[in-house]
Parts: structure tokens; C-alpha cells; sequence
């Protein structure tokens, strides 16, 4: 027993990151899952994660409430995003998200009054591994709610053809606006997560290498399910851990080389849904076949 | 064999009671064994080149420690966890530390914002952190977290002002690493020494230490006319910014700071950085103390290269927990290590002569303000004729 | 104003005009589409067509003219809203979602007509799951009558050609139009897969739908359309009963070439 | 007022860095339809292939400069088979090949890391034109001139390859639609990788002249050219090269003022600024050409 807790207490620190990544991951499975490509939600976390941690040191409250507050002010700082963004046709959306990112370090730099600027600032959010799992186990219930409610076929409509889905009814501006706020809130959430992980936040925590993390968790783990989203960045989380106990000085060489071949021999990731449900087309009872084939006479 | 059987009962027992009674005799002294200390190394990423100093020196202490046999029979290992500077893998690296029961102290971290992350970490898991690389003020809390770094702080001052006496300028600039905590922090208390001194500042150039190019920084400062230049930046940045300084024709007297002391420096920089004063907290051929030459031959001879100040804090935090688990009786754990390591003023064993423990911070006396010279030593600086 | 309360005529279209760069797509059409008629639109290749219905649609905003829908006008609104006022629509080649199965396409459909908030169908409220099932019961109805109701939980995309047609024609009705503009629907299709749709087209026009019809299979316009316009080069060419317009000379130009190129092509050789 | 001039011939000089890198980048965005974020490890590998040539080899400036420039072709055309071929063979897809030039990029910067023992090292004084020309009383490097020489010869050559050959035909046909050049007798894997050698060798000559004249050859360079160069490619318009060069230059001057009269923390601030506004109010860039898609 003393091996596996041993073994448990090494590995909790790594599990709760994998855990607080696969919040941003979420976040930008959130707007990919209705056609849009942006790191924007970097954005988001910072605003988050900073928000939330000057609110504790300034006012005092209870550290649990920051959650919910982090989460309102990434949905409204999205939903503003939103409005300036979604006039851009997709590959300008991401290259203006990634500017978004870039701009966003320079602003946390230059207003040490609520960042702390170059030096950063400690975050006082106790962030235990049960309630990360309560979170996380909450979030996963929101994106099943999502994907099997209205919402989730008109954000796939929108997704595969906006042109056809539009000529359905969907108004896609709405649908995306939707997923904008979603990104929002669980990105905010996810920043403040992050903070209290780390304890501490300095300019460069919420940059570059978060964004293209969370992108290649997403994609890794297959970006047509929200379940993949949470293994992707789980084992992205998880690749440099094990990478440093077999090469520990290649280490980072062995993660591009994974994550390449990855992406070349398992594409759509993963966990993809129509993968599976093309195996199923095979898999048709017996009898169901028999049916199908006799009844083709039309009866109009 | 037979004889043995019954001999069996008895003869047990009178060796137990031999046994027992020699214990108690050593009872007194460490329990030999091998001592781990979680060593979290910065080899890769940005600070790789400083990083690898500080780890070099380490296990070099390890090495004389065990020769030496200062504690007995027991020897100290260092267990590396890479971290690449970065926090989320030190935090993840600190806690596979206090998970491994056989970790008796760990070490860490050149990046104040990595120690700022672990502090909360290691004072909750009670296990004792020595700092070896981070500079900000705060950090050491006894009897859990010490610094065993050199700070640069009032070196910095003592040498603009040597250098300043001797040149009698009257105005100075300053380039400046806007986007680096620690080298702001430095700074500021030399700059008020100096216009204490009647010095004005000519002006503050301000450089990214992310930043490639300092060609328009320096000539930025050489527009300021200034009659000394300070340059308080990181390795990289400082470096860029003295070579554009001097490519610009800029003659007069350029102060840095102890980023110029490893000799890969020299190698990079070549007559660009000769004659440049700079405070070094250790140095291998100057006022060195007898501890400290074996310590640079010993160096040398196991890696091919002259040790500088970053060396000399890894080799001096190995030999500061080494000091604590021999004053300690019987199988030491993480609290009597940590209480140990509380009470300790003076050093046994110091190769930077006159280093002592203030509050967990170690403090060191005098300044050396050395150059490097055209073949590549490090010589006092002398003032220009 | 017919008997039945409903304006005579549906979709009004008048001096509509298209360009893309130089090239003049559609220009100064004018046609009217009377209500619970089939109504029929021919003409070669790159005679406009597909452009007007992109137009009517929303697909693609006009340059020119107005479009009216029972007399509320539609040429500037975006396609969604022109979705909503009742046009659905299918396409030349078929856009069926990918990774979507054929129940789904149809459920995509009824969104329009879905009958509860997003929030109340997120949440789950009893409300929200009642109207989901009746949408979806409404939906297998929609497949049946396209004969796809045993096909409903596979993939779409890995249906036959002429069935993937049928599944778009559902996904169309699903979202209760009263103008239905079916382009090309039988591309690719043997008589007697033409025939099944236009007899499809007929049972839906006795349901009280109006359909639009672009097409190049005579045999079809004759048998199913009560009216044919014809269109060529972007511009009004004639209009009438089928027969009438098949007849038309101009008509016959237009498909097969002047009599006097023909010809001049004789005296060549 | 010769202080104005001494920082605005920085500017073009460091401008100039910033254009060639851009367009090495740019091409490859707007042919082979990519955001390469592997594309400042080409330069940061060119500088150190550079160096080694200089130190070990001991080639005179030229020859080294060409090594190091031909290396990051050849980088540049192994990462587009290996990292961009397979996913090009299932359709153009912009996500998965940003993913695979991630990987890359971790592959490759780890590597030049090693490469350089993780400190920055630069060329050793001789292996470099290092004389100072005066311009009145404003001191020139040489190494400015051929900075700014190369920016404006490797524009033009592109310009008129680009626009007035068959080639350039080829590659701006690939651009619009491979399938479709294809048809059109246009062998596309040539096309692709011969662009992607001439992408690669654009981007590594930034690499080494960056990396003589900042005296850091180290992975940091490339990340560095790497974010002002994909400025100047959205800012300038990223199908037409003079406007990439132009952006570039702009971008340099515009940094060098902006720390001298104003502040350098606002500097990057204010490319990003700049970059972020002309991606909202001008997606193709000041040049640029609308691209019309059919509904």
C-alpha cells in the first residue's frame, strides 16, 4: 500500500494539471465545436486568473467565491470579443486571437496595480484535487447537457456547412455567440484554476505556450467530442511527466515527435464520433438487414 | 553440524546483548546512510547556461563531502528532477519530492516567480527548501526555506561607487531590463547612491530581456551623452547591449553586473567585454581563500572549465545541508534537518571567506570588482590612466 | 386573392440583377410563383439558374430588384430569417452535415420549428423533452414519407446518391416551409427515381406546399410542373405551360442551337 | 537631429530583419496555405549552421552565410514532407498542419537548445564584414547595408518570380487550389517543395544576418523574428512580397521610435496593437489582393 500512496502523492500535482488543462482545453473546444479556430481563450484566463486573484487579496472574500466571478468575467469579456471578432472570415479569426494573446501579456505587464506587472503576484486560492474534481465532473455534465440538447446539432450544423445550416434557420452569428460565452466562462474558470495551481502568476504564465498546449490537447484527443478534449489534454498534460522519467534530457524532442505522430496517423484524434458510428454500420442485426432489403418496394 | 542446533538459543542471545550494548556508542554521532536532497534543475530553457553552473557545483560538493568524510560514513545524493524554469513543472517535481519519503531536503530555482510558486508548496509539506539561484527579497522563512544565493544587491552599489570615485564622472545612464523584477529592484538603490554622490542620471534606457537587437537602445544611451554607462540586465540582454554599446564606438567606461562572470562570456563577447568593471561574489583566481582554490582545481579537473559565483552557490548549498545533518544525533528526519539547519550562523566549510547565515539569507562580506582582461582572466579592475 | 385566403401568388420576383465582376449572372428577371403550384425554372447551362435560387434563398445578396414572399420583402434579409418566413431549400450537389446521421440532418431541419428555448432544451425540463419528442416523432414521419424511416440511425454520408437527395429533401421539409426550392433534385437519377420524386413533389403540393423546381429533365418538367419559366444568359427567356415553353422556338434555340448555325455547320464540312 | 536619423536607419536595418523573415513566412501562408509555427526554428538553424561554418570550417563570410541559408531550405523541405505531405494528401486542412508545425517547433527549438548548450552564442569577430562607414557624423555598419541590401534584393527577386514566371504561375495556382493546378498540368509536389525550399532559405538569411548583428545565435532568435515577421505578413498583406517588406520596415522604424521617444513597454504593445487592428479592419493587409469565394 505505502508504494501506491507514495505513488498517488508524487502524481496529484500532475493530475490536478491535467485537470486544470483540460478546463482551457474545453474552452477551446467550446467555439472549435461550432467552426471557429481561436486561442483567444488564453484571454480569457488571464483575465480570469488575475481578476480572481485581486479580488481575494483586495477584498478578502472567501477564495471560493472567485470561481463564479472568474467564470462571469471571461463570459462577458468573450461575449465582447464576440462582437469585434466574429466579422472575421476563420483563419483571420485565429491569427486575431493570437494577437489578442500577445497584446494581452503586454497589457498584464504594464498595470502592476491589479497584476503585480513584471513581478507577478501570489494567489491565495487553496485549489485541492477533490474540488478540481467536482469541477471537472460539473463541466463534463454542462458539455453532455450541450451536445445532446438543441444547441449542440444547431453548433454542429454551423460547424460541418454554416451556408446550409443558415439556409435552415440556424442563424449562425447567434450560434457562435453562444459559443463564444461558453469559451468565456469555463476559460475564466480554467485561468483561475490554473492561479491557484500554481500559486503563484507572472506575465508569462498565461502566454504562447498555454494556447498551442490547449490547441494540441483539443486536437490530440479528437475536437467532435467533448470527451476527447478532457483525454487529449490529460495525456498532453501527462506526455512531459513520463517523457522526463524515460529520456529526461530529449524529453522535450519525444513530445514533438508523439504529438507529430499523432497527428499524422490518428487525424481527427482520439475520440471521433463518426469513426465509431461508422463501425456501428456494420454492425446491424441480422434481422434488421433481412427487413431493410425486402422492403424497398415504394409505397407512395 | 549438529553441535550448531543447540549452541543455536544461546549464542543468539549473548550476540544480541553485544549487539545492544555497542549501539548506544554510536548513538551519539549521524546514522550512517545515504542523505537524498531533491535537486530541481534548470538545464534546458531560458537560464539553461547558469543552470547547469549551479548543478555543476553541486555535485561537486557531493563528491567532497564523501572524500572528505566531514559527515562520517554517510554521504549525500542529489536526486535532479528537470524543470526548464518552469513553475508548473517545479511544483510538479517539488511534489514527487515530498511523496519520496527517502528525501530528506530539496533545492531549487534561479527564477524568483518558480520560488515565489513552490513557497506555499514545501511550507505546507514541511520539508526543507534551500534556494540556490533566486535573488528576490523575501523568499528565505526559517526554518523551512533558506537562500544560500550571493545577493547582488549592495555589491552592485559598492562597485559603482569604487568605479565612480575613480572616474568622477558626472553624468551616468542606465540600461535597464524594464520587464525583469530582480534588476529593477538593484537599480534603484545604486542610482540614489550615485546622485547622492552628485551624479546625475543622465537617463534610464529601457531593453526586453526577450529583446535580439540593441542597436537602437544603444544608441538611444550614447544620445544621452552620458560619461558612464551601468547595465542592469539579464546575461543575454546585458551582453547584446554592451557589444552594441562598444560597435557603436562607445569609449568610455561601461559598469555590468555579475551576469558577466561566467567565462562563457568571454568566449561570446570577446573584446567587447575587456576592461568592463563588474562585482563578483566568488572568483576563481582573485583573494581566493584556501577552500576555495581546491574547490577550483577540483572544478577544472572534473569539468574542463574554470567555476564562477553560480558554481560556488551549488557547491555551498550542498555543504550548508551537509553541516545541518552533522549536528544532528541519530537518523535525522525533514523537522530535526529543518531545526538543525535554523541554528546554523557560521560555516565549516567556505570557499567564498567570510560568508555567514542572517534569517535563512547568506550574507557575504566585501566586494571583489574585477575585469576580464585581453587573455581572458579575470584581474582586479584598476581604474584607466 | 384566391378562394382560399392566401395571396394568388406566393414569391413575386421582379427585375432582380446579379453580377459577379463583370460577368452578369441573373439580370432583370422577373417571375411570380403562384401559391400551391409546382412551378418549374429551365434554361442551359450557366443560364442563371442556381444564382437565382442562391438569391431567393439568401445565399447570396442581389445587386438589383426586389424579392417579395406573400408580400413581405426578402432580397436584403439573411438567410436564416428568410429560413424562418418559410423558404427551405436544396442544393445542386448535395451538402448533406458530415458525421451526422440521417435522423440528425432531419432534427438539424426542425430547429426552426424545435418549440422550445435552447436554455429549456439544455436544462432537460420536461417541457423542453416532450417537445424534443414530438420533433423527433415528426422527423421519422418526414423520412417515411421519403421512404428513408429504416435508414434513420446511419451515417449519411454513407447512403446512396439518390438517397442522400431524399434525405436532404426531408431535411428541408423539416423546417415546415411553405415555399420549397428543390434544385436540380433529380441530377444523377434514372427515370425511375425522377418519377418517385415528382410524384413526392405532387403529394407535397396536395399537402398545401409550393415548390420551386430547377431543372433540366424535360420528361419531368412536362409530367410534374403546372408552370415553367424559362431563363438563358441570365435573362427572362419565356414562361407558360410546359408544353407551351418546350415548343417555344426561342426555347429551342437556347437548348439546341439556331437552325441557321446548324447549317452554316452543314456547309463547313 | 542625427540622433532621429542614426535610430531610423536601426529601424530599416532592423525593419529589414523583420521583411525577410516575413516573407519566407508569408509565402508559405499564402502558397502552401499554413501558419508554420516552425518557421523561426528555420532561422534560428540557420544562424547556428552559419556559425559552424564560420568557427569550425572556417569558411570566409559568404560562403558560411550561403551554408547556413541553403541549411534552412533543406530544414525547411524536410519539415514540409514529414510534418505537412501526409496531412496534405487528406485535403487542405489549416488546424491539423498548424499542429504538426507545433511539433515541430518543440522538436526542432529543443534541439538547436541543445545544439548551442543552451547559451547564446555569436560569431567570433573576424568571421564578419565589421567595418564602420559614416554617413556625415552618422555611423553605418556595414552589416546594416547588407541587411537592408538583402531585404530589398531577395523582394524584388521574389516580386518578379512570383508575378512574372511560369513558375510563379505554378506556385500562386497551387495557392488558389492544388487540385485544380494539378489539372492544369501544374506538378504540385514540385511546386510545394520547391516553394518550401525557397520559404526556409528567405526566413534562415534573416536567421544568420539576425544573428551576426545581435550577436545571439541561440533558439531565442527565431521565436523573436518569428512573431514581428508574422506581423509584417498580416500588416503588409500576405500574398503580395512588397507588401510584407514594406510592413516589415514600417513595423522596425515604428519599434525603434516608439522606444526612443516614447517607452519601451508600450513598444511591443503597439505592434500587437497594430497587428490586431489591421486584422480586424483590414484582413488582407494594406496590399493585399480580396480573394472572391463563390457561395
Amino acid at each position: 500500500m505505502q508504494g501506491l500512496w507514495d505513488f498517488w502523492a508524487a502524481y496529484r500535482s500532475t493530475l490536478a494539471f491535467a485537470i486544470v488543462n483540460s478546463f482551457l482545453a474545453l474552452s477551446t473546444y467550446a467555439v472549435l465545436s461550432a467552426g471557429i479556430l481561436s486561442f483567444a481563450t488564453v484571454t480569457y484566463a488571464a483575465f480570469g486568473g488575475f481578476l480572481g486573484a485581486r479580488m481575494v487579496l483586495a477584498t478578502g472574500i472567501d477564495p471560493m467565491l472567485t470561481l463564479p466571478a472568474a467564470a462571469l468575467a471571461g463570459a462577458v469579456l468573450s461575449y465582447l470579443v464576440a462582437l469585434i471578432f466574429l466579422r472575421l472570415e476563420s483563419h483571420w479569426m485565429a491569427l486575431a486571437s493570437l494577437a489578442l494573446i500577445l497584446i494581452t501579456r503586454v497589457i498584464v505587464i504594464n498595470i502592476p496595480v491589479v497584476t503585480g506587472g513584471v513581478n507577478g503576484m501570489s494567489v491565495p486560492l487553496p485549489v485541492s484535487l477533490e474540488l478540481l474534481a467536482v469541477l471537472i465532473a460539473l463541466a463534463a455534465l454542462v458539455f453532455w447537457r450541450l451536445s445532446v440538447s438543441w444547441y449542440g446539432i444547431a453548433a454542429q450544423s454551423v460547424r460541418e456547412d454554416t451556408a446550409v445550416a443558415s439556409s435552415l434557420g440556424i442563424a449562425p452569428r447567434k450560434i457562435q455567440t453562444i459559443a463564444f460565452v461558453i469559451s468565456g466562462a469555463v476559460g475564466g474558470l480554467g485561468g483561475m484554476l490554473l492561479a491557484g495551481a500554481l500559486q503563484f502568476i507572472s506575465p508569462d504564465t498565461y502566454f504562447v505556450n498555454i494556447a498551442f498546449t490547449m490547441i494540441a490537447g483539443v486536437v490530440l484527443g479528437g475536437s467532435y467530442h467533448w470527451t476527447g478534449v478532457i483525454i487529449g489534454a490529460a495525456v498532453f498534460t501527462a506526455l512531459p511527466v513520463i517523457a522526463q522519467a524515460i529520456i529526461p534530457e530529449f524529453q522535450d524532442v519525444a513530445n514533438g515527435i508523439v504529438l507529430l505522430l499523432i497527428m499524422i496517423f490518428l487525424p481527427r484524434g482520439l475520440v471521433d464520433p463518426r469513426a465509431i458510428r461508422l463501425r456501428n454500420k456494420f454492425q446491424l442485426p441480422v434481422a434488421q438487414a433481412i427487413k431493410d432489403t425486402s422492403s424497398t418496394k415504394l409505397d407512395i | 553440524m549438529g553441535t550448531s542446533v543447540r549452541l543455536g538459543p544461546w549464542v543468539f542471545a549473548t550476540l544480541a546483548a553485544f549487539a545492544f550494548q555497542t549501539t548506544p556508542a554510536l548513538a551519539q554521532g549521524l546514522t550512517p546512510g545515504e542523505y537524498k536532497i531533491g535537486f530541481i534543475t534548470e538545464n534546458t530553457g531560458p537560464i539553461a547556461q547558469a543552470g547547469q553552473s549551479f548543478w555543476a557545483g553541486a555535485q561537486l560538493a557531493v563528491e567532497d563531502i564523501k572524500s572528505s568524510k566531514y559527515i562520517g560514513a554517510s554521504s549525500i545524493v542529489l536526486d535532479p528532477k528537470e524543470s526548464g524554469s518552469d513553475a508548473a513543472r517545479s511544483i510538479q517535481a517539488m511534489n514527487q519530492f515530498i511523496a519520496d519519503r527517502s528525501v530528506i531536503a530539496t533545492a531549487c530555482c534561479i527564477l524568483s516567480p518558480v520560488a515565489g510558486s513552490l513557497k506555499p508548496v514545501v511550507l505546507a509539506a514541511k520539508v526543507p527548501l534551500v534556494i540556490y539561484g533566486a535573488t528576490a527579497a523575501g523568499l528565505p522563512q526559517p526554518p523551512w526555506i533558506y537562500s544560500m544565493t550571493i545577493l547582488p544587491g549592495p555589491k552592485d552599489t559598492a562597485t559603482a561607487l569604487l568605479v565612480s570615485d575613480a572616474i568622477k564622472p558626472k553624468t551616468a545612464a542606465y540600461i535597464l531590463a524594464a520587464d525583469n523584477d530582480a534588476f529593477k529592484g538593484r537599480m534603484a538603490p545604486t542610482q540614489k547612491a550615485l546622485e547622492a554622490k552628485g551624479i546625475a542620471t543622465a537617463g534610464v534606457v529601457s531593453v526586453l530581456t526577450k529583446d535580439t537587437d540593441f542597436t537602437a537602445a544603444a544608441t538611444q544611451a550614447m544620445g544621452l551623452k552620458p560619461d558612464v554607462v551601468l547595465v542592469y540586465a539579464t546575461q543575454q540582454a546585458a551582453a547584446g547591449a554592451i557589444s552594441a554599446l562598444r560597435d557603436r564606438g562607445f569609449t568610455k567606461t561601461i559598469i555590468g553586473n555579475d551576469v558577466l562572470g561566467p567565462e562563457a562570456i568571454y568566449k561570446k563577447m570577446g573584446a567587447t567585454v575587456v576592461g568592463i568593471p563588474f562585482p563578483v561574489g566568488f572568483s576563481d583566481t582573485i583573494g581566493v581563500s584556501a577552500e576555495g582554490k581546491s574547490f577550483v582545481n577540483a572544478y577544472k579537473a572534473k569539468f574542463k572549465v574554470s567555476p564562477d559565483s553560480y558554481s560556488a552557490q551549488g557547491y555551498q548549498m550542498v555543504w550548508f545541508v551537509a553541516q545541518g545533518l552533522k549536528s544532528i544525533s541519530g537518523t535525522p528526519t525533514r523537522e530535526s534537518l529543518s531545526a538543525a539547519l535554523a541554528k546554523l550562523e557560521k560555516f565549516d566549510h567556505n570557499v567564498y571567506g567570510g560568508e555567514f547565515m542572517k534569517e535563512g539569507q547568506a550574507q557575504t562580506t566585501g566586494t571583489i570588482v574585477v575585469n576580464w582582461s585581453a587573455d581572458g582572466k579575470l584581474v582586479p579592475w584598476t581604474a584607466p590612466k | 386573392m384566391s378562394e382560399t385566403g392566401l395571396p394568388q401568388s406566393l414569391l413575386e420576383i421582379s427585375a432582380v440583377g446579379k453580377n459577379f465582376g463583370g460577368v452578369a449572372a441573373v439580370s432583370e428577371l422577373s417571375m411570380v410563383v403562384q401559391t400551391g403550384s409546382v412551378a418549374g425554372l429551365m434554361g442551359p447551362n450557366g443560364a442563371g439558374k442556381t444564382t437565382l435560387v442562391n438569391l431567393i434563398s439568401g445565399l447570396l445578396p442581389s445587386d438589383s430588384g426586389t424579392i417579395r414572399l406573400a408580400d413581405v420583402e426578402i432580397q436584403r434579409s439573411p438567410s436564416h430569417v428568410i429560413a424562418e418566413l418559410g423558404i427551405a431549400r436544396t442544393y445542386q450537389n448535395v451538402r448533406l452535415f458530415s458525421g451526422m446521421t440521417v435522423l440528425e440532418q432531419v432534427m438539424a431541419g426542425c430547429y426552426v420549428r424545435r418549440g422550445t428555448s435552447l436554455w429549456a432544451s439544455f436544462l432537460g425540463l420536461p417541457k423542453a423533452r416532450a417537445a424534443r419528442k414530438a420533433v423527433e416523432s415528426h422527423a421519422l414521419e418526414l423520412l417515411d414519407r421519403v421512404q428513408l424511416a429504416n435508414r434513420a440511425h446511419l451515417l449519411a454520408e454513407t447512403l446512396s446518391y439518390g438517397e442522400q437527395r431524399r434525405v436532404e429533401i426531408a431535411r428541408a421539409l423539416g423546417t415546415s416551409p411553405r415555399l420549397l426550392l428543390l434544385d436540380e433534385p433529380t441530377a444523377g437519377m434514372n427515370a425511375q427515381e425522377s418519377n418517385e420524386i415528382g410524384k413526392l413533389v405532387h403529394s407535397l403540393r396536395d399537402g398545401g406546399l409550393t415548390v420551386l423546381i430547377v431543372e433540366h429533365n424535360v420528361q419531368l418538367v412536362k409530367d410534374f410542373c403546372d408552370h415553367v419559366t424559362v431563363m438563358n444568359f441570365g435573362r427572362f427567356l419565356a414562361d407558360g405551360t410546359p408544353a407551351e415553353c418546350i415548343a417555344h422556338p426561342d426555347v429551342q434555340a437556347a437548348y439546341f442551337g439556331k437552325t441557321t448555325d446548324a447549317e452554316r455547320i452543314r456547309t463547313l464540312r | 537631429m542625427d540622433l532621429f536619423f542614426e535610430q531610423l536607419i536601426n529601424g530599416v536595418a532592423l525593419g529589414s530583419l523583420y521583411a525577410l523573415f516575413g516573407l519566407g513566412f508569408g509565402i508559405v501562408f499564402a502558397t502552401l496555405g499554413i501558419l508554420n509555427a516552425a518557421q523561426g526554428t528555420y532561422a534560428s538553424w540557420a544562424a547556428i549552421v552559419a556559425l559552424a561554418a564560420a568557427e569550425h570550417y572556417k569558411l570566409p563570410f559568404i560562403p558560411a552565410l550561403l551554408t547556413g541559408v541553403v541549411a534552412a531550405g533543406v530544414i525547411a523541405l524536410l519539415v514540409d514532407q514529414v510534418a505537412f505531405q501526409p496531412l496534405r494528401r487528406r485535403g487542405k486542412d489549416m488546424l491539423g498542419a498548424l499542429i504538426t508545425s507545433i511539433a515541430c517547433w518543440i522538436i526542432l527549438d529543443s534541439l538547436a537548445g541543445t545544439a548551442t548548450g543552451h547559451n547564446s552564442l555569436s560569431f567570433p569577430r573576424g568571421t564578419y564584414p565589421s567595418t564602420m562607414y559614416h554617413l556625415g557624423t552618422i555611423p553605418l555598419p556595414v552589416m546594416q547595408i547588407i541587411t537592408i541590401a538583402a531585404m530589398v534584393a531577395v523582394t524584388v527577386g521574389l516580386h518578379v518570380l512570383i508575378r512574372h514566371t511560369r513558375f510563379g504561375a505554378a506556385m500562386r495556382a497551387v495557392g488558389w487550389d492544388q487540385t485544380a493546378a494539378s489539372l492544369g498540368g501544374v506538378n504540385p509536389r514540385y511546386v510545394v517543395i520547391i516553394t518550401a525550399f525557397i520559404a526556409g532559405s528567405t526566413s534562415g538569411l534573416a536567421g544568420v544576418l539576425g544573428g551576426i548583428t545581435t550577436h545571439n545565435v541561440s533558439f531565442m532568435l527565431g521565436e523573436g523574428l518569428m512573431l514581428k515577421g508574422f506581423a509584417a505578413v498580416v500588416v503588409g498583406g500576405y500574398d503580395d512580397v512588397r507588401g510584407t517588406a514594406l510592413a516589415g520596415v514600417a513595423l522596425g522604424v515604428l519599434e525603434v521610435m516608439t522606444s526612443q521617444y516614447l517607452s519601451s513597454g508600450l513598444r511591443d504593445g503597439i505592434t500587437y496593437a497594430l497587428l490586431l487592428g489591421f486584422l480586424l479592419l483590414r484582413p488582407r493587409g494594406l496590399f493585399g489582393s480580396l480573394t472572391y469565394s463563390r457561395a
